[in-house]
């Protein structure tokens, strides 16, 4: 017993991720916080799109279960899982059982290394980015094997669609990745890294994010990797493969309840998982801002209260809400329930205000808040954009993406080399 | 990261191997082979990372499970596969080719039986953390790439293999 | 018992050789051409594994960088015969090797 | 007219493209229940992987023969049943077949009386193109303009409502004239609504008319040529958007619209690009008319003298107005009695739906969606 104790308290105080430490109690323990981290943000992630696009578009969005549909999410998900699970007759049973369990795997070993943190990743691995795209670019497999054992002409045509789509934005976003992981080398050895964490370290050594290093190489290859990343995802406008108006549903079309609900879960954690990408090459992963500009004890604090503060401006935001809520015996329920939402909101606010807690969460924090604004972005282009035709779409993947890719690639690579001839000579 | 229970990981990933590598020649459908495969090449991405060759992993996963199969489910769907799989799978020669990969099998078995003793025990340490660092220092390091002019003779490669490609595909060039 | 539990190079020599002889045995009796090309592919990742086990075995990294050579030897590979496939399944609409036959007498 | 020569001759409607992979002609049936079909409209595309190679329409799925109905009814009582067709624009649907009749009993609806009915049908216009572009844009993917266009035309069904107390099948229109006289507010309202709805152009117009992925999805795709239109009998904004300045209101005037001042918007490429231009255009042009006759609205009676009983002397008559969605037009045969002997209509969208084939022809599949969207058709018109 005192051995496993030991063993535990082992890692505590340790530099390193818990994968790269060895210790397998605290990457279990990581996994499974990672997991639930990830769920929890799926079902608010679907509450916040609902909600966001509703507003965008001059309506209220879901507003019945809950507190202003604070609890949809959840009933949906019931009904999803209660729902009849279909199989057409004739389907290819096992593939068509498989399929989605593959594109949720993908989707979620991702997650391996994401670096939340310096140590808050389950593990660093020498070839973080790399796997980090070819585990993601797995998903194809799930969505064609989807699609096939449908046996039916749009799922067919769907997931012929998302393949070729992702395998074709796949290039252009390895050329944008690669700009970036060029950008790791410029330091006195000359060695740059593909671990996610070196690739931040980087950064901060480098006293810049990558987003505005050798302005605008960084730029126009995070925009390559902004677009091409919401063309991976399948998401609007670039939603061909379930396009509803051609294509019925795409791939998922013959699915139904929990398997259905396996594409969405999927969807959803590989736009988290993309996006932690880009927010981890270019805009300084779990970095605060101005990190060397703003450094010392004084600045230290400043960042430390973020945390809080903005989950107790959620407070407030419920707190207000409640105020406004109709006074009508009808709404008490609903009244009192917003009100607690705000008071537990309000107390991980202050939970957040501890040193011991804030000084662990604010790297998870800024991760988290970089992450949310591209997820806002998603919302965004799906409000706004019409969908693109697919031969644009390719159009734009190999006749504009790729090319330019190519040239920030040699630019980059051209400037880093003449950068120390001319500058520091 | 050193790769723990070794020999439990090792029987359990070439089982799945050499299952989906049966499985790959045995389907009719040629789907169901090519799921099949992309397994065991999955399964083999997990040796390499035993083996201390993650950057060599990661191409599997990326290369050969992420581009090469799906380009093969590709191929599938866009010709038929209806008519094929009602029809006889082994071609006429199959007993011939049976004896001739036994034969091969058996000069197998007897070389790994006389070679066994000029096999080390133990494998000489190797680090893993810069392993990609290392393998780009074979390629293309100033001093150390030796590789150099067989990398870019893959780049050629493969210039070629697009262009074949493309012209071989295309209806009307 | 003790030199089953114990993995060396052997092993992961003999694994290969046996994906070798399940890719000798598809290239040669299956009619069908994808699996075939499939087939041809087991055969490569054979090769790729010793490659790397041997790379492990003597501690250096050449094993790897010609497993990485091979990989794209595979790439190629594939583009190439699946138009091949294509182009072939155009003229002939069928995907089976034995009825290339146009040029035997 | 005359200079366009209206043959098909170049086009060879029969015989289909030979596809790229030849054993792989894909034949896909989209609807009758889809999404993007509007309605209960089946077509039967032939594809050669996402290429369209041909398609044919197949109708009749919403038929409830209104025709036929209409010979069993009186000439009144048959006044409601043609706001089922195009339920869309039901008002003008009553406006072509009062007028219709009218012209068979050669009465003419008192000025005021005429004046309503512009207005109401030139509301019911802007309804019309504005559910057409929410749907459009859906098809195409943009999901916020139905909303916005929803909202807003909401106002418009307030009118109505408060006018008729109807919303979507109004039968506002009787033979003769009107039956109810107008609302305490009514010009007020109208006036309102044309102030609150002139900045709503510009709104849909800045979601959509330069934002790139709309114009690339809308340039080029479906054009169809001033000649094939006339061919084919295409009329409405997709005739205008081919070059075509042919609108009834302007070439043979119903109503007083003669009274009013007025441009056609016309486009150059006819493609869904031009004929969403054109609409567009049209919206603000109605938004025009609108303006001149809320404040004129004379003085007088609205019901001109029409026999209880109507009984026309036999004969023959064809009255066309342009409809939202092209030429409507109605032909009743009279045998003399109090029902008519043969009711005939000319919907637009039954006649447009003919050029689908056409306009889609080496389309892509996302494109059929497109065209049918810019066709702008309603299938309770096309099946009647």
């Amino acid at each position: 017993m005192g051995q496993i104790i030991q063993y535990i308290q082992s890692y505590l105080g340790s530099d390193q991720t818990p994968g790269a430490a060895g210790n397998m109690f605290w990457v279990l323990v990581y996994i499974m916080l990672v997991f639930t981290g990830l769920s929890v943000a799926v079902i608010a992630m679907n509450w916040l799109e609902r909600k966001i696009l509703a507003h965008m578009q001059v309506r209220l969005g879901p507003m019945r279960v809950g507190p202003h549909g604070l609890l949809q999410p959840i009933a949906d998900a019931i009904k999803l899982l209660l729902k009849e699970d279909i199989m057409p007759a004739e389907a290819d049973g096992l593939i068509f059982w498989v399929a989605p369990f593959v594109v949720v795997l993908a989707a979620f070993t991702t997650f391996v290394v994401v670096p939340f943190g310096p140590t808050h990743a389950i593990t660093d691995m020498n070839i973080g980015i790399l796997f980090m795209l070819g585990v993601s670019s797995l998903s194809v497999l799930g969505i064609v094997m989807a699609g096939w054992a449908s046996n039916s002409h749009y799922p067919l045509i769907g997931a012929l669609r998302s393949s070729a789509q992702m395998v074709s934005y796949e290039v252009a976003m390895g050329l944008a990745v690669v700009s970036a992981v060029l950008m790791t080398s410029l330091n006195a050895e000359g060695t740059g890294t593909l671990s996610m964490i070196g690739i931040v370290q980087a950064q901060q050594a480098q006293g810049e994010w990558f987003i505005f290093k050798f302005f605008p190489l960084g730029l126009i290859a995070f925009f390559i990797f902004a677009v091409a990343m919401v063309a991976e995802t399948n998401r609007a406008p670039f939603d061909l493969a379930e396009a509803e108006s051609e294509l019925t549903a795409g791939f998922h079309t013959e699915y139904s309840g929990f398997r259905w609900s396996l594409f969405f879960l999927a969807e959803y954690s590989a736009m988290i998982a993309v996006s932690s990408i880009a927010v981890t090459l270019w805009l300084g992963g779990w970095l605060r801002p101005f990190p060397n500009l703003l450094s010392g004890t004084p600045w230290e604090q400043i960042f430390s209260v973020f945390p809080g503060v903005t989950f107790l401006f959620f407070a407030a935001m419920c707190f207000y809400n409640t105020v406004r809520m109709p006074k009508h015996p009808l709404f008490r329920v609903q009244t009192i329930g917003l009100a607690g939402f705000g008071v537990v909101l309000g107390l991980i606010g202050l939970i957040l205000f501890v040193p011991a807690v804030s000084v662990r969460i604010q790297d998870i924090f800024w991760f988290a808040a970089k992450v949310s604004g591209f997820m806002y972005m998603y919302i965004w282009y799906r409000g706004t954009f019409p969908r693109y035709r697919f031969d644009q779409l390719m159009q734009m993947g190999w006749k504009v993406l790729l090319p330019m890719g190519l040239g920030v690639l040699i630019l980059t690579a051209g400037v880093a080399l003449l950068q120390p001839m001319i500058w520091h000579p | 990261m050193a790769p723990v229970a070794t020999p439990f990981f090792f029987y359990l990933l070439s089982g799945i191997m050499l299952i989906g590598g049966i499985l790959v020649i045995t389907r009719k459908n040629p789907v169901h082979s090519a799921l099949a495969l992309i397994v065991t090449l999955l399964a083999q991405a997990s040796i390499y990372l035993m083996l201390y060759a993650p950057f060599v992993a990661g191409v599997q996963i990326i290369l050969y499970a992420g581009g090469i199969m799906v380009l093969f489910l590709f191929v599938i769907m866009l010709v038929s596969i209806d008519r094929s799989v009602r029809e006889r799978q082994f071609n006429s020669q199959w007993v011939v080719g049976i004896i001739a990969a036994t034969a091969l099998g058996g000069l197998f078995v007897t070389v790994f039986i006389k070679g066994k003793e000029i096999f080390p025990e133990h494998a000489l340490p190797m680090v893993e953390n810069d392993n990609t660092q290392k393998i780009a220092d074979l390629l293309y390091g100033a001093h150390t790439g030796q590789y150099m002019f067989a990398f870019e003779i893959a780049s050629l490669l493969l210039l070629v293999a697009i262009i074949g490609a493309v012209v071989m595909a295309k209806k009307r060039i | 018992m003790e030199s089953m539990l114990h993995i060396t190079t052997l092993h992961y020599l003999i694994l290969g050789a046996a994906l070798f002889l399940l890719g000798v045995i598809g290239v040669l009796t299956r009619r069908n051409v994808v699996i075939v090309l499939m087939s041809i592919e087991l055969i490569l990742n054979a090769v790729n594994l010793n490659l790397v086990a041997f790379s492990r075995m003597w501690g250096g990294l050449h094993g790897q960088v010609f497993a990485i050579f091979v990989i794209t030897d595979a790439a190629a590979e594939a583009a190439v015969g699946l138009g091949i496939l294509i182009a072939f399944f155009r003229n002939k609409e069928t995907v089976n090797v034995d009825e290339v036959n146009l040029l035997k007498w | 007219m005359t200079e366009h020569n209206s043959s098909l001759s170049h086009l060879d409607l029969e015989t289909p493209e030979k596809p790229f992979l030849d054993a792989n002609e894909l034949v896909i049936n989209m609807g009758p229940q889809h999404p993007a079909t509007h309605g209960v409209l089946r077509v039967i595309l032939r594809l050669d992987g996402e290429k369209v190679l041909g398609l044919e329409c197949v109708i009749g799925y919403l038929h409830r023969g209104v025709e036929k109905i209409g010979e069993h009814r009186t000439y009144t009582m048959f006044n409601p049943y043609v706001d089922r067709m195009d339920y869309v624009a039901a008002v003008s649907n009553g406006l072509g077949y009062c007028e219709t009749v009218e012209k068979l009993l050669n009465v003419e609806a008192p000025p005021r009386a005429q004046y309503v009915r512009v207005i109401l049908t030139e509301l019911n216009r802007i309804a019309s193109h504005q559910l057409w572009l929410g749907t459009h844009a859906l098809d195409i993917g943009a999901i916020t303009p139905l909303f916005y266009t929803f909202r807003d035309r909401e106002e418009i069904l307030k009118i109505y409502e408060k006018y008729c107390g109807a919303r979507l099948t109004t039968h506002a229109f009787r033979i003769g004239g009107l039956q109810y006289e107008t609302y305490t507010g009514f010009e007020k309202e109208v006036k309102n609504f044309l102030d609150f709805f002139r900045p709503k152009i510009d709104e849909y117009e800045e979601l959509l008319t330069t934002n790139r992925i709309w114009v690339e999805r809308t340039k080029n795709v479906g054009a169809i040529s001033a000649q094939d239109c006339i061919a084919l009998g295409v009329t409405g904004p997709v005739l205008r958007a081919s070059g075509v300045k042919w609108d009834l209101r302007k070439a043979q005037p119903y109503a007083n619209y003669k009274n009013f001042d007025f441009d056609i918007p016309i486009g150059q490429n006819g493609d869904t690009y031009d004929r969403y231009l054109v609409r567009m255009a049209e919206m603000r042009q109605s938004v025009r008319i609108l303006d001149q006759a809320v404040g004129a609205i004379p003085e007088g009676p609205i019901m001109a003298k029409v026999p209880k009983v109507m009984k026309p002397t036999a004969g023959e008559v064809y009255h066309s107005i342009e409809a939202p969605k092209g030429e409507l037009g109605y032909f009743i045969v009279s045998d003399g009695s109090t029902q008519p002997y043969r009711v005939r209509v000319r919907p637009p969208s039954f006649v447009n739906l003919q050029a689908l084939d056409l306009m889609c022809r080496g389309q892509l599949v996302a494109d059929v969606i497109a065209v049918i969207g810019t066709l702008d058709i309603v299938l309770g018109e096309v099946d009647r």
